[in-house]
């Protein structure tokens, strides 16, 4: 990462109050071109409320959220979408009726060529057969059939069909909220993979996870959330896994961590190299 | 798809040939040609409610939407041009359709009240228009869906044939394209294809719209059959239809079905009707047995799904 | 059952004796479901000749047929809002008994039309049809027509519970000389009154019975929706269908052929005695009792002896609706 | 659940002020209790309807049910004891729901068709018991709850006081007692439900059964009110209850919603239909009113919610 | 664990066919007394149809189950809960609509003491409220009141619920089959030390996760599930985490390691004292 990446999505002040809960207490965010942040955090610290804030899943009270340097104001999780910003919640949203081929391809489906496409709107059902298959085995997912009723899945197998999804649709930023949680092993490392590859496209990623060496393993910076807030934006060269997690649990504060946040003008921050190991390494496959 | 119609086909063969045992009229052609032309109508409203019916909807207003087609067709039709009226007809359907999925998609209310309200807005509409006389066709044109070629003893009725043509249409519609799949979806989680990125208040709107469009093809069918607009006809549609939908296997909840069950469903209702009156039956056992039934065949479904599945 | 038996004359010419009294009253007219056209007329009827006497009106109608529940609510609710008088036509001969001895110990003049309470007397007055003798009408014309031809006879009937439609049946029964047992009785089935159940019931009785020759039917879109059935069936020659009502279409049917003979009533002057009734009542506390019968005739163009009948062509001059 | 109740209510509150306004006479206590009595039977089946519905079931023969109970109390009354005749009623309808829980419980089928089915059985059977006659109740005890103390004018018939009675009990039965949580789970999610050991068909069951209790006493209520047992009666009742129940918030889909709701929304319905007839509203337009008023009223409760939530 | 510890649930051969998916092919199962046997196994392998049919929530094609030295026929989960199995399914098996109270205590609700509870049968709300805050406490889940509506909950909130229900009423075997998928690091702890504290109370657990570290920080046995059947049946001390994710994945043969099935006449094969350490050692926090 260059000294000078720009930011691609920004949130600034971010609130949401669900009843007499604050689920988002002015949280800040911020994401560069081509990194993979992770988002850490205690259980109902408010991640996946501000990822949906910044998806269009939720609208925020308050703040403002930047995406490549214009504000934005999704309405509606295809207002993210149509501006090139592809999601896995951490609740899937896949429709259980329907197969992994059509969970794959809703809303952008493929259609026939010619005639058939143009004017019957007939889908290619072959070809978005064939290639959810290669979608699947690329996260290295064993399922019996892409024609299978995603209700009929095992949690990971469904899990696997929405990360399968993101990936392949992303056109400029890739959100993922805990796609690993149901994954096995050989599965996670094939998605952590896939992620860095994605990462390597140039795509800047962002990942939930509670999997702290996992995070360690392929972040850029750790967003570590806590209590509706961002409480410390790290790089895993320059803190250790038991600062993170003391920091995310409220046992230190976050003032005693080398902050990594960009500051305004959009200049990164001196950053350490994001390829110095990772400090836990038995990664078992 | 052809494993969730064997419960309804089978029902459907159970009666055919239960009723073709024990009286010697029901196979004649020409009693075979009427069960089909009896199924057209109900067959033709129950299309449309299978689209509202897959994405968790009901519509309580399918009947009375065709009713004022029927009205408005067979009324401008005598008064001038058959065309426009057919065409008034259709624009008028359509438009009741737009309302409903306008309130349902827009304000997301549930589409049980808001079916309930328009109808009976549009039946009192209807009432108003004219003043609760029925307007005679005169039209060869407008009963050209109840005719046909006779084959063999059994009239087969264009009505018949753009009923099956339509059901064809929209299950290549509902199976083979990208709408298809988001009425689904969009049925069988809201939520899910929210997030998906699908803009389910459009799909909505489309359902209600199409099933407009479907209930004025089913009142071009009503006249080509019943040659008369009247106001006080097919006050049982609502119920019949989603009778139809439900028995051919689709989901009131949403997401789970398909036209074909409908079709079968509403050839089972007309077999019930037809046959137990074919056997005698006095009327009423024969709504006795009419009701039982209907929980039979869907009980039937059941078993075979169960078999099936195992 | 009926007390007396005026000359019908043509109807909508109630002398309109406007009541003497200047002050301008409120009525209330409940009919039965007003997508039928002949509730509809009479009701039409009823609110005209209450407009031409200067009347304030609530109307009221049941939901559906048979509901009786609606037409409960509106009278109390007319109760309450102190109406003079109630023109009803009630969806039940019974279970409106008790809420019209309320509004009678209320002071309010209630009259039924087209069909009356039981006990008769419930109601100052009612003015209607004498069914029965309807019925009767159809079934001896029917049976004369037949001559000496094995009678092969189907009954499109509406729910037997409703008083009126069971009258026309027994009629029909009577003045043809069956019973609901004999083996001259082909096929019965119930329809909605309307032309699509009329269509429908006839459609499977001749699949089942292709020698029907006599059809009773209740009124006359069920048996236009009959005649339908018939024609597709080609069988236009055999059947004789009587029906009842006396509207414009009806009496056309009747001249065109589709129905042998249908029996006219005259909605309009029973809505118009009955209005009569409560400004009269009102004026000079006059009760209007008892059942007043507003006339049957039967149109025919295929008279036969012995039974009275009017032809198509005074139909037409004398019938109601469109 | 007070939250869920805004919505409802205030929908109450502005048709009564706007009644108020608009007619001389809607306020009286005379009127006032006179909305209130016409809402007892269709309140009062309400009630039965809310549980099923709370289980995402729907019970077309709620109407049906009450009509076979109040002609078998009207028709033993006359015969021979009133409190045998009640207790038959009773067990006649109590029988009937438990039909209905056995078929959707046991067999698992779709409620909407069950309930259809039985709907006509109930019907024909009511008409076969009957031959198609009333029988007008002389009993004086059976017209108890049509009559009542007058306070200021306005008369409290007893009827009135069991139905709120009995929308209390029932309330406290579904928000105090395991029952009432197993009912809202079962309704909720009934995967969830059996995963978590609860008796799905039990708790269903004894849903239709207490549902078809209820209708009983409904049964005596619109004795009460109207004495007559009429096989031909309550046509609408059906739609009614259910329209009251989705007014007063609950889901169609199960789960979510109570009996406080469904009383307001059987009032709000009273309320229109009175408020019209007194405005000295044309009947026609009375009914557009009413449909135009229901989904306005349901839109209102979303509108409240939606603030109450933000 | 000594020498001749008795089984308390097994399972021998067991079938599961959907359509021609064969989720289950004549797999086994062994659950000893007073043990935490974790079960392993990649993303499809069959582990959650395997314990749905331990629990009666699957009703198996062919085999049987035995529980303490008694064949039993589970035909749903209140067979099996009536049994005392009380069980964390994947999918959650939660109420969304209703509260955390109401699906802590659903189908055991307290009732008023006195004529109100026994008579008028009404629910002690006080009570139930108290102890689910305490329950919930126990995992050191934060939410902000047990009357929140499950829907309500952020993922790992929801996942504590259905955690603390098991937890608090196994009376003889308890399930859990990926219970720590959703939550952090301290809360996973937590649910760890939790389960380690049922054992030693006495009651086997079953405890299903793709967190390979974890289950050999807890686990007695560990259950390899492979291919819709049990692979091998080791103990973290005489296995490694790599060798059983080789087994896991298929990368070696099963017969390589060193079984801990017990023998047919219930008596444990000879065992490795079950404290000692893991051979991985960094839980963050
Ligand atoms: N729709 C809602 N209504 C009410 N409260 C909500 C809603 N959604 C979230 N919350 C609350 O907001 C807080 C934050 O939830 P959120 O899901 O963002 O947490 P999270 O950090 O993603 O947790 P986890 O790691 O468990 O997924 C929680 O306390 C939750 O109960
Ligand atoms: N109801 C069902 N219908 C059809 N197939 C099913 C059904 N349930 C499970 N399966 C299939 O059975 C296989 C095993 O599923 P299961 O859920 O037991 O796997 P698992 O080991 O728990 O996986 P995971 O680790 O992802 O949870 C999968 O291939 C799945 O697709
Ligand atoms: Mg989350
Ligand atoms: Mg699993």
């Amino acid at each position: 990462m260059s000294e000078t990446t720009p930011l691609v999505l920004t949130g600034r002040g971010l609130d949401k109050r669900y009843g007499h809960v604050l689920a988002m207490d002015g949280a800040d965010f911020e994401l560069a071109a081509g990194e993979i942040l992770a988002v850490v955090g205690d259980n109902g610290a408010g991640k996946s409320t501000l990822i949906k804030s910044l998806t269009g899943a939720v609208v925020p009270d308050a703040g403002t959220i930047v995406l490549d340097g214009e504000e934005v104001r999704f309405r509606s999780p295809l207002d993210a979408r149509r501006a090139g910003i592809e999601t896995v919640y951490q609740e899937l949203a896949v429709a259980p009726a329907l197969d992994v081929t059509q969970n794959l391809y809703l809303g952008r489906e493929h259609r026939m060529p010619g005639v058939m496409g143009t004017v019957l709107r007939r889908l290619d059902k072959k070809r978005m057969r064939q290639e959810a298959a290669d979608h699947m085995a690329d996260l290295g997912i064993r399922i019996q059939s892409v024609r299978q009723a995603v209700e009929n899945l095992s949690g990971g197998q469904r899990q696997a069909v929405a990360v399968a999804r993101a990936a392949a649709w992303g056109r400029r930023v890739v959100v993922m909220d805990e796609p690993t949680a149901a994954l096995g092993v050989r599965e996670t490392n094939q998605v952590l993979d896939l992620i860095q590859r994605v990462r390597d496209q140039g795509l800047p990623v962002v990942l939930i996870s509670h999997n702290i060496p996992n995070v360690f393993q392929v972040a850029d910076r750790i967003h570590i959330h806590r209590l509706g807030r961002r409480a410390a934006l790290v790089r895993p060269g320059t803190t250790s896994m038991s600062e993170v997690v003391a920091v995310m649990t409220g046992a230190t504060e976050a003032s005693e961590l080398e902050s990594a946040v960009t500051d305004p003008v959009l200049t990164a921050a001196a950053a350490t190299a994001p390829d110095a190991p990772p400090t836990w390494k038995d990664r078992s496959a | 798809m052809s494993r969730q119609l064997a419960g309804p086909l089978a029902a459907l063969a159970v009666a055919v040939v239960a009723f073709s045992l024990t009286t010697d009229t029901f196979l004649n052609p020409a009693n075979v040609s009427l069960v089909l032309q009896q199924s057209v109508v109900i067959g033709t409203l129950a299309l449309g409610q299978t689209l509202i019916i897959l994405t968790a909807g009901i519509d309580l207003s399918a009947g009375a939407i065709m009713v004022l087609g029927t009205v408005l067709i067979a009324r401008l039709a005598g008064e001038g041009n058959v065309l426009v009226a057919v065409l008034i007809g259709f624009l008028g359907c359509a438009l009741m359709g737009a309302v409903n999925g306008l309130v349902v998609a827009r304000w997301n209310l549930p589409p049980f009240i808001v079916t309930l309200g328009t109808l009976t807005v549009i039946a009192a509409a209807t009432r108003l228009y004219t003043s609760s006389a029925s307007y005679p066709v005169t039209s060869d044109v407008l009963r050209l869906l109840g005719s046909g070629p006779v084959v063999g003893g059994a009239k087969i009725t264009y009505g018949t044939m753009l009923w099956l043509l339509l059901a064809l249409a929209l299950g290549y519609a509902l199976t083979q394209t990208a709408w298809g799949t988001r009425v689904y979806a969009v049925g069988d989680s809201p939520h899910a294809a929210r997030l998906t990125g699908i803009k389910v208040s459009r799909v909505l709107f489309s359902v209600y719209l199409v099933a407009g469009l479907i209930y004025a093809v089913a009142a071009l069918a009503a006249l080509g059959r019943t040659p008369i607009g009247d106001p006080s006809g097919y006050q049982t549609a609502n119920l019949d239809t989603i009778t139809a939908v439900v028995i051919g296997g689709t989901s009131l909840f949403g997401g789970r079905g398909g036209v074909a069950g409908t079709v079968v469903g509403a050839l089972i209702v007309s077999v019930l009707q037809n046959g137990l009156t074919q056997a005698g039956i006095d009327s009423l056992y024969q709504q006795v047995a009419v009701g039982v039934l209907v929980i039979a065949a869907v009980g039937f479904d059941q078993l075979v799904r169960r078999r099936n599945k195992s | 059952a009926c007390s007396t038996s005026p000359e019908p004359s043509p109807a909508g010419d109630g002398d309109g004796s406007t009541a003497g009294s200047d002050e301008t009253f409120t009525i209330g007219i409940v009919e039965q479901q007003l997508a039928n056209p002949f509730f509809a007329k009479l009701q039409e009827a009823a609110v005209a000749q209450a407009k031409k006497q200067g009347l304030e009106i609530m109307t009221a109608e049941s939901k559906v047929a048979g509901d009786t529940e609606s037409q409960v609510k509106a009278i109390e609710n007319m109760i309450a809002r102190g109406v003079k008088g109630i023109v009803l036509d009630p969806a039940s001969a019974t279970a409106l008994v008790d809420v019209v001895e309320q509004a009678t110990a209320a002071g309010i003049l209630v009259v039924t039309v087209n069909t009356s309470l039981d006990p008769l007397d419930t109601a100052a007055a009612s003015f209607e049809t004498d069914n029965f003798e309807g019925g009767r009408l159809m079934g001896q014309w029917a049976k004369a027509s037949l001559g000496d031809a094995e009678a092969r006879v189907a009954m499109l009937d509406y729910d037997l519970a409703d008083k009126t439609a069971a009258a026309r049946h027994d009629g029909f029964l009577d003045g043809f000389g069956i019973t609901d047992d004999s083996p001259e009785i082909a096929g019965t089935a119930l329809t909605e009154s309307n032309f699509e159940t009329g269509q429908t019931a006839m459609e499977n009785l001749l699949s089942a019975h292709r020698d029907i020759n006599v059809l009773y039917t209740i009124n006359e879109p069920a048996a236009q929706g009959a005649f339908a059935a018939i024609s597709g069936a080609g069988v236009e020659d055999q059947v004789l269908v009587t029906s009842i009502d006396g509207s414009c279409a009806g009496v056309r049917s009747v001249k065109d052929g589709t129905i042998g003979a249908t029996v006219m009533q005259f909605p309009t002057r029973m809505g118009e005695m009955a209005v009569d009734a409560i400004v009269e009542f009102v004026a000079s506390g006059t009760r209007p009792e008892g059942l007043i019968n507003s006339g049957t005739v039967l149109i025919t163009d295929e008279p036969v002896d012995g039974i009275d009948s009017e032809t198509s062509e005074w139909g037409l001059k004398n019938c109601w609706g469109e």
